[in-house]
């Protein structure tokens, strides 16, 4: 009866090991002999101009946020236009609820400012 | 062949992968973000396996569902980084420690 | 009005005036304060008489007011029972709480708290009511929890004083052990009988007797486990052994509160507890030794420590705790009625001693140390007086209350065949001798001898209370007095009067239960010729020889030594020589009893009980809670890690153990 | 389906939404907040007007059988309505005071509302799904509300994650069950369940994972890690919401999903929430002993509380049941009249936070100290407060069922428990006041006080005469099924 459970713990294990397992191999197998040149940034052959991780304006994120959000709304669009003849009236009206609902959103970001670049 | 069991195999080495991520991860709070796609991912892995050999569509819908809640998520996620950032300058696992015990 | 209504009012009438002063007292006239509770006491101690002479004449009143709630098949109500033992009680509460209403007039007159103190005990009154007044365990507990909550907050009545609040916690934890007896107790009337109601649980006890209950993996007499866990919980309130620690200490309240509640009518609740439950208790043999001998070692134990204190208060404290051994030790020896009758006789001998040693406190101002008093008799003679009566009737001085209630308990224990009942029957009669030296050693410390406040050492401490040098202790006014008269009365007369019904009639009998087997109550019965008949016959006994060599070592240790100057020399060498008995009591008596009380006090006391039992506990979940609350250690890694642990562990538990 | 049925099942969450939005664009347009807080209670009245017109004992669905108003529906909707509406009246002096009174507020909270409706009333796993984001969601954006203080928004973060790996667990679970059943709604995955060539070991991997989702969104151990610090991080109003009304989101999340959905592995998920409630009574109740802060102290107790419903549910019988809603809307009503209390007692520059920062009240303010005696008394479970009642029927239950020793455990628990809740009575009533004794802020109005009050004073009052709330809750629980 425990052999069916097998595949169960397998599932775990497996899950678990391809976790853990490439941080350990990485450890172990990969040569650590670090110096200047290698931890220094790669720029095309130049000296780093500055820092690598410098910091993105704030603004980027807001925009980013945003977008994704009316963006991920068009999955419910695709699969409406295609069948959209045979959903009718009913199925209109409903899209036109949940597109309405979305400009609220648009709206309110909108009159916060949140769309203002400056 | 590629059977059901491949699938939920990959899903639940994904899913796997993202907890990992969530708590080996002490550096960066994008990362755990990420992790946390990632999971969401694993489910819509075994949703959309399972929808296509039960033969049954509603599986694919929660997808779709699954996807759209994933960015909203995600969303509120970037603003509440932005803000930990602002009030702690840093967005590192280990310096948001004020509450405990 | 139908009896309901009427006795509906006995509880609310305290309860109303609680309510009105705790919240508009502040607002009211300072004389409001005490004439709505004065009046409404009065009004619930007249009703209680009332209801005592309906159930003198024989109609025992039993009805439900309202179903307070219903569940599952278990009907939970709010209900009175009155029949004699009911009634009784309720006038003893009501007229020592009416008795101590008045008394606070003065004592607490420039307290800054003196509304909310009213309201306190105008609450204490109901909650009481409630509890005497039960006619199912329920609402028995419900009144015990709340005379328990009353009591915590009036301990600590002062709370800025530091022991005040440690005494306050220490009541309180000592309390929770045995409230959780009593709960487990009730938890398993409960799922036996499948009703709360006394009526019905008494009527189907018989089913209980022979059953068996599985714990720890050995079987235990189930009328045993039930008797045991009740009067575990009588422990707790009644501060029988080792359960006392926290009536000494909850002295740190106002006196007025040491009288009616740590005297009078609280910590004889666990009396009438186990007394009401006689049906149950009187089916173990086991139950009743242990009772017996729980209380043999609090009245013989509890009164040598009180030997040795010099805070007035805590000395009648540790003589409350004596006094409610020998309560115990007759519940023990299946006299119930004459626990009741000691219970009835010492609330009023008692709450004089308390309001006594109050009045002595407000003449001192408000210093309580015996060592600093003196000759007080020529300042406030009439807490002298009442002082003394109450004395002589706790000592058992033939034809005061106290004697008759003491002396059928004692002959109750000789007649006794239960197991323990020899040990009893030692701690009984040394306990006389004992209550008698610490008695008068008392009030001859304090009334007699000079006046020792004239030549303390002087403190430079604005906080410190007491008479300066030059200052004299006077007479209190007689808000304080009346009291005092008014429970002196009792205290001598009552035991003459109603010891013949309570040992002759029925009068208690009929509501309480008593195996054929259990012979030691009808043989003081057979054994009982009339109350002036038994005070001289008591001339010839043990205890009564006992306690007047108690009288003469305490006159001796206490009066003569202090007053050394003053004594004649020639008695004095008499005494030395003749007798001899001085000395041995001054060289070996004295310090022997005096270290084995400083060691009782101090290790068994301070260290086992206090330090090990209840601090202890207390620390190890303590401990335990500052463990448990480093696991949220405030980083969101490791909570997401307890998480999947979480889960981990459940899935494991499904895969391994749960399903095959 | 016609339309009008539609409408008559669903017109109170409709009212819900289009109440928000509304809200959402008044609080940008006119900076009136005062109406706002007017717009909020109307809905809540409206919206209780129509949940009450249903039928208690029909079963109506809607929306192809993925929404459904039944008597549970209509018992944890209309408690629902009543404990926001307390929260919006607690609230707002204690908001306005920091400048956080806002369109903001009222539309999240609406909109967490209707992702609270929408859970009572899911019949699907889909909708369960959509219900519980949008509560959450909401949720993680009020604890961030006051975004300028770093605990809180160190606590949204916290939240966050953990609430989104909660339901990732609890969505990997309802994939299984996909797969397993075939099916989405509840109904259906419930009778195809009953078919015995299913593999059990599959299924319980898929209920653990369902499980430990529920149990993350009561805060039960060991899944309450978030909840002290949540509390603790928040604003107050927010932390008193988050306490209260969503529980009852929870608990309808349960029902549906174990008791309706998964009711032929009662077995096992009746193992598991005895296991939560034990360790969570018993953890909750050791730690909040060491606490030194009073919202983390009611975070603890919170937890602990949980354990007594779990304990309730955990039976599986209709008794159970009866007794864990009696016990949620009790708890809901003392966890109210706490964080009521805590933000009537704080003032403008500072919040009530340390518990010795109640010191001295039961003198300077002797009513304020009365109400704190009741409130905890009834959270200690002292009779004849309510809190008796709701832990005694627990208890009762349990011992009903059979389970004698999971009772022991409750009752000597909550011992441990009166511990600390007295502590905080003592520390009001006996301790020296402090130097740094809150005065109560010019902000807190007459209306919280008096509302206060009457809450408070009702846990008595119901504690008195608690059959007709039980009866409700027995009712409630006997029409489920």
């Amino acid at each position: 009866m425990l052999d069916s459970y097998f595949p169960v713990l397998l599932f775990i294990l497996v899950g678990l090991g391809v976790g853990i397992g490439p941080l350990v191999l990485g450890k172990i197998l990969a040569p650590h002999k670090p110096n200047d040149q290698k931890n220094s940034p790669y720029e095309c052959g130049f000296e780093a101009f500055e820092d690598a991780r410098m910091k993105f304006d704030v603004r980027y994120y807001l925009v980013a946020i945003l977008f994704i959000l009316f963006d991920l709304e068009i999955t419910f669009l695709f699969p409406w236009a295609v069948v959209l003849d045979s959903l009718g009236l009913q199925g209109f009206i409903v899209m036109m609820i949940f597109l309405g609902i979305l400009v609220v959103g648009f709206i309110y970001e909108w009159k916060k400012g949140a769309l203002d670049w400056e | 062949m590629v059977t059901l069991s491949h699938y939920l195999f990959l899903g639940g080495i994904l899913f796997s992968i993202s907890i990992l991520g969530i708590f080996l991860n002490r550096k960066n709070i994008i990362l755990i973000l990420m992790a946390i796609e990632l999971m969401l991912l694993a489910v819509n892995i075994n949703f959309i396996a399972f929808s296509h050999y039960l033969g049954d569509l509603s599986g694919q819908i929660f997808v779709f569902f699954i996807l759209t809640v994933a960015a909203a998520e995600s969303a509120i996620g970037l603003a509440i980084i932005i803000l930990i950032f602002r009030n702690y300058k840093s967005i590192n696992v280990a310096d948001v420690n004020r509450l405990k015990e | 009005m139908t009896l309901m209504k009427l006795y509906t009012l006995i509880p609310m009438m305290p309860l109303i005036a609680s309510i009105v002063i705790g919240l508009f007292g502040r607002q009211l006239p300072k004389v409001f304060s005490h004439l709505i509770p004065i009046v409404l006491v009065l009004g619930s101690f007249l009703l209680s008489l009332y209801a005592l002479y309906i159930s003198y004449h024989g109609y025992v009143f039993n009805e439900n007011l309202f179903r307070w709630m219903t569940v599952g098949q278990y009907d939970l109500n709010i209900g009175f029972m009155v029949d004699n033992l009911t009634a009784l009680m309720m006038s003893v509460v009501t007229f020592v709480s009416l008795m101590v209403h008045i008394y606070t007039i003065e004592y607490m007159e420039n307290d800054p708290g003196y509304s909310r103190f009213f309201s306190f005990i105008s609450l204490f009154t109901f909650a009481m009511l409630m509890l005497v007044m039960s006619n199912n365990f329920l609402q028995l507990f419900f009144g015990w929890e709340a005379v328990g909550l009353v009591s915590y907050l009036l301990i600590g009545f002062w709370y800025k004083k530091p022991t005040a609040i440690h005494a306050n916690m220490k009541a309180f934890l000592v309390n929770r052990v045995g409230d959780f007896g009593f709960l487990l107790g009730i938890a398993l009337i409960m799922f036996y009988f499948g009703t709360l109601d006394y009526k019905e649980v008494f009527s189907r006890v018989d089913t209980l007797a022979g059953q068996e209950f599985m714990l720890m993996g050995s079987s235990v007499s189930l009328v045993t486990l039930i008797s045991i866990l009740l009067f575990i919980g009588a422990m707790g309130k009644s501060a029988q052994v080792p359960l006392h620690v926290w009536l000494p200490d909850s002295m740190e309240g106002p006196t007025p509160i040491s009288a009616l509640i740590h005297a009078a009518t609280m910590v004889t609740a666990g009396i009438f507890l186990v007394t009401r439950v006689s049906p149950i208790v009187e089916l173990s043999n086991t139950a009743l030794s242990l009772i017996l001998i729980v209380g043999s070692i609090t009245a013989l134990f509890m009164g040598i420590l009180g030997i040795f204190q010099n805070d007035i208060k805590r000395v009648v404290a540790y003589s409350t705790l004596s006094q409610l051994g020998y309560m115990t030790i007759a519940l023990g020896v299946s006299s119930y009625s004459l626990a009741m009758f000691h219970l009835f006789t010492h609330a009023f001998f008692k709450a004089l001693l308390f309001l006594g040693a109050g009045s002595v406190i407000i003449g001192m101002h408000h210093d309580q140390n015996i060592m600093n008093m003196g000759n007080l008799k020529k300042y406030m003679p009439i807490t002298w007086i009442t002082f003394l009566l109450a004395t002589l009737a706790l000592v058992g001085m033939p034809f005061f209350s106290g004697f008759y209630s003491k002396e059928s308990i004692i002959e109750a224990v000789k007649y006794s065949e239960i197991v323990g009942s020899s040990f009893a029957y030692f701690a009984a009669v040394f306990g006389v001798f004992i209550t008698s030296l610490y008695s008068f050693r008392l009030y001859f410390i304090v009334f007699h001898g000079e006046e020792r406040w004239r030549n303390k050492p002087i403190s430079h401490n604005h906080h410190d209370h007491g008479l300066t040098t030059n200052q004299s202790p006077h007479e209190t006014t007689w808000v304080v007095i009346m009291p005092l008269i008014l429970l002196a009365i009792p205290s001598v007369l009552i035991g003459f009067f109603t010891i013949e019904p309570i040992i002759k009639s029925s009068f208690l009998l009929k509501d309480i239960f008593i195996l054929n087997s259990h012979l030691a109550l009808s043989q003081v019965t057979e054994h009982f010729h009339g109350p002036i008949n038994m005070a001289l016959h008591a001339l010839a006994t043990l205890p009564f020889w006992l306690m007047v060599l108690g009288f003469i070592v305490a006159y001796l240790l206490y009066y003569k030594n202090i007053n050394f100057i003053k004594t004649p020399k020639i008695l004095k060498k008499v005494m030395d020589h003749k007798y001899g008995f001085d000395n041995f009591n001054e060289y070996i008596l004295a310090p022997l009893t005096i270290r084995l009380g400083n060691v009782l006090w101090k290790y068994m006391d301070i260290k086992i009980i206090d330090n090990f039992f209840v601090n202890g506990s207390a620390k190890t979940i303590n401990l335990f809670s500052h463990i448990t609350k480093k696991i949220q250690t405030g980083f969101i890694s490791q909570y997401a890690f307890v998480m999947v642990i979480g889960l981990l562990l459940f899935i494991s538990y499904f895969i391994l153990g749960g399903k095959s | 389906m016609t339309l009008s049925t539609l409408l008559t099942i669903a017109v109170p969450e409709i009212i819900i939404l289009i109440a928000a939005m509304s809200v959402l664009l008044l609080g940008v347009f006119y900076k009136n907040t005062t109406s706002l807080f007017g717009i909020t209670q109307l809905t809540l009245l409206i919206a209780a007007y129509f949940t009450a017109q249903l039928p208690i004992d029909v079963k109506l669905t809607a929306f192809n059988e993925m929404f459904i108003a039944d008597s549970l529906s209509m018992f944890l909707k209309l408690l629902s309505y009543f404990a926001l509406s307390l929260v919006l009246i607690y609230s707002r002096s204690f908001l306005q005071s920091r400048n956080l009174h806002n369109g903001e507020f009222y539309a999240l909270t609406l909109f967490a509302l209707l992702g609270i409706n929408l859970i009572i009333s899911s019949y699907h796993l889909l909708s369960i799904y959509m219900g519980l984001e949008l509560l959450s969601l909401s949720l993680y954006t009020l604890v961030a509300f006051d975004r300028n203080r770093p605990e809180a928004t160190e606590a949204a973060m916290k939240y966050f994650v953990l609430g989104a790996v909660a339901s990732g667990f609890l969505l990997y679970g309802f994939s299984m069950l996909y797969g397993i059943t075939g099916s989405l709604q509840i109904a259906e995955i419930s009778s195809r369940l009953s078919d015995t060539s299913i593999n059990p070991v599959v299924l319980s991997f898929a209920l653990v994972f369902v499980v430990v989702g529920i149990a993350f969104k009561f805060g039960a151990a060991p899944f309450q890690l978030w909840v002290p610090d949540v509390y603790q991080g928040s604003a107050t109003p927010i932390t008193m919401f988050i306490g209260s009304v969503p529980k009852f989101a929870s608990v309808a999340m349960l029902i549906r999903l174990l008791f309706q959905g998964l009711d032929h592995m009662v077995l096992d998920w009746q193992a598991m929430l005895l296991i939560m409630a034990i360790v969570s009574m018993l953890f909750g109740n050791i730690t909040a002993i060491a606490q030194t802060k009073i919202k983390r102290l009611l975070a603890y107790s919170a937890i602990s509380h949980v354990g007594f419903m779990f304990l309730g549910l955990a039976t599986g019988t209709i008794t159970g049941i009866a007794s864990a809603l009696m016990y949620i809307a009790v708890y809901v009503l003392m966890t109210l009249a706490s964080f009521g209390l805590i933000i009537h007692l704080s003032n403008q520059g500072k919040e009530l936070d340390q518990i010795t920062d109640l010191s001295g009240l039961g003198k300077q303010k002797p009513w304020c100290a009365f109400l704190l005696l009741l409130i905890f008394l009834s959270l200690a479970g002292i009779p004849p407060t309510i809190g008796f009642y709701a832990k005694f029927s627990i208890i009762q239950a349990t011992i009903q069922f059979g389970w004698i020793w999971p009772a022991v455990i409750a009752v000597m628990s909550a011992l441990i428990g009166i511990f600390y809740y007295l502590r905080i009575i003592k520390v009001a009533y006996f301790d020296e006041p402090g130097k740094n004794l809150n005065q109560v802020s010019k902000s807190s109005n007459n209306e919280l006080s008096v509302t206060l009050s009457i809450n408070t004073i009702s846990l008595l009052i119901i504690g008195l005469f608690p059959s007709s709330l039980m009866d409700i809750a027995t009712l409630t629980s006997a029409l489920i099924f």
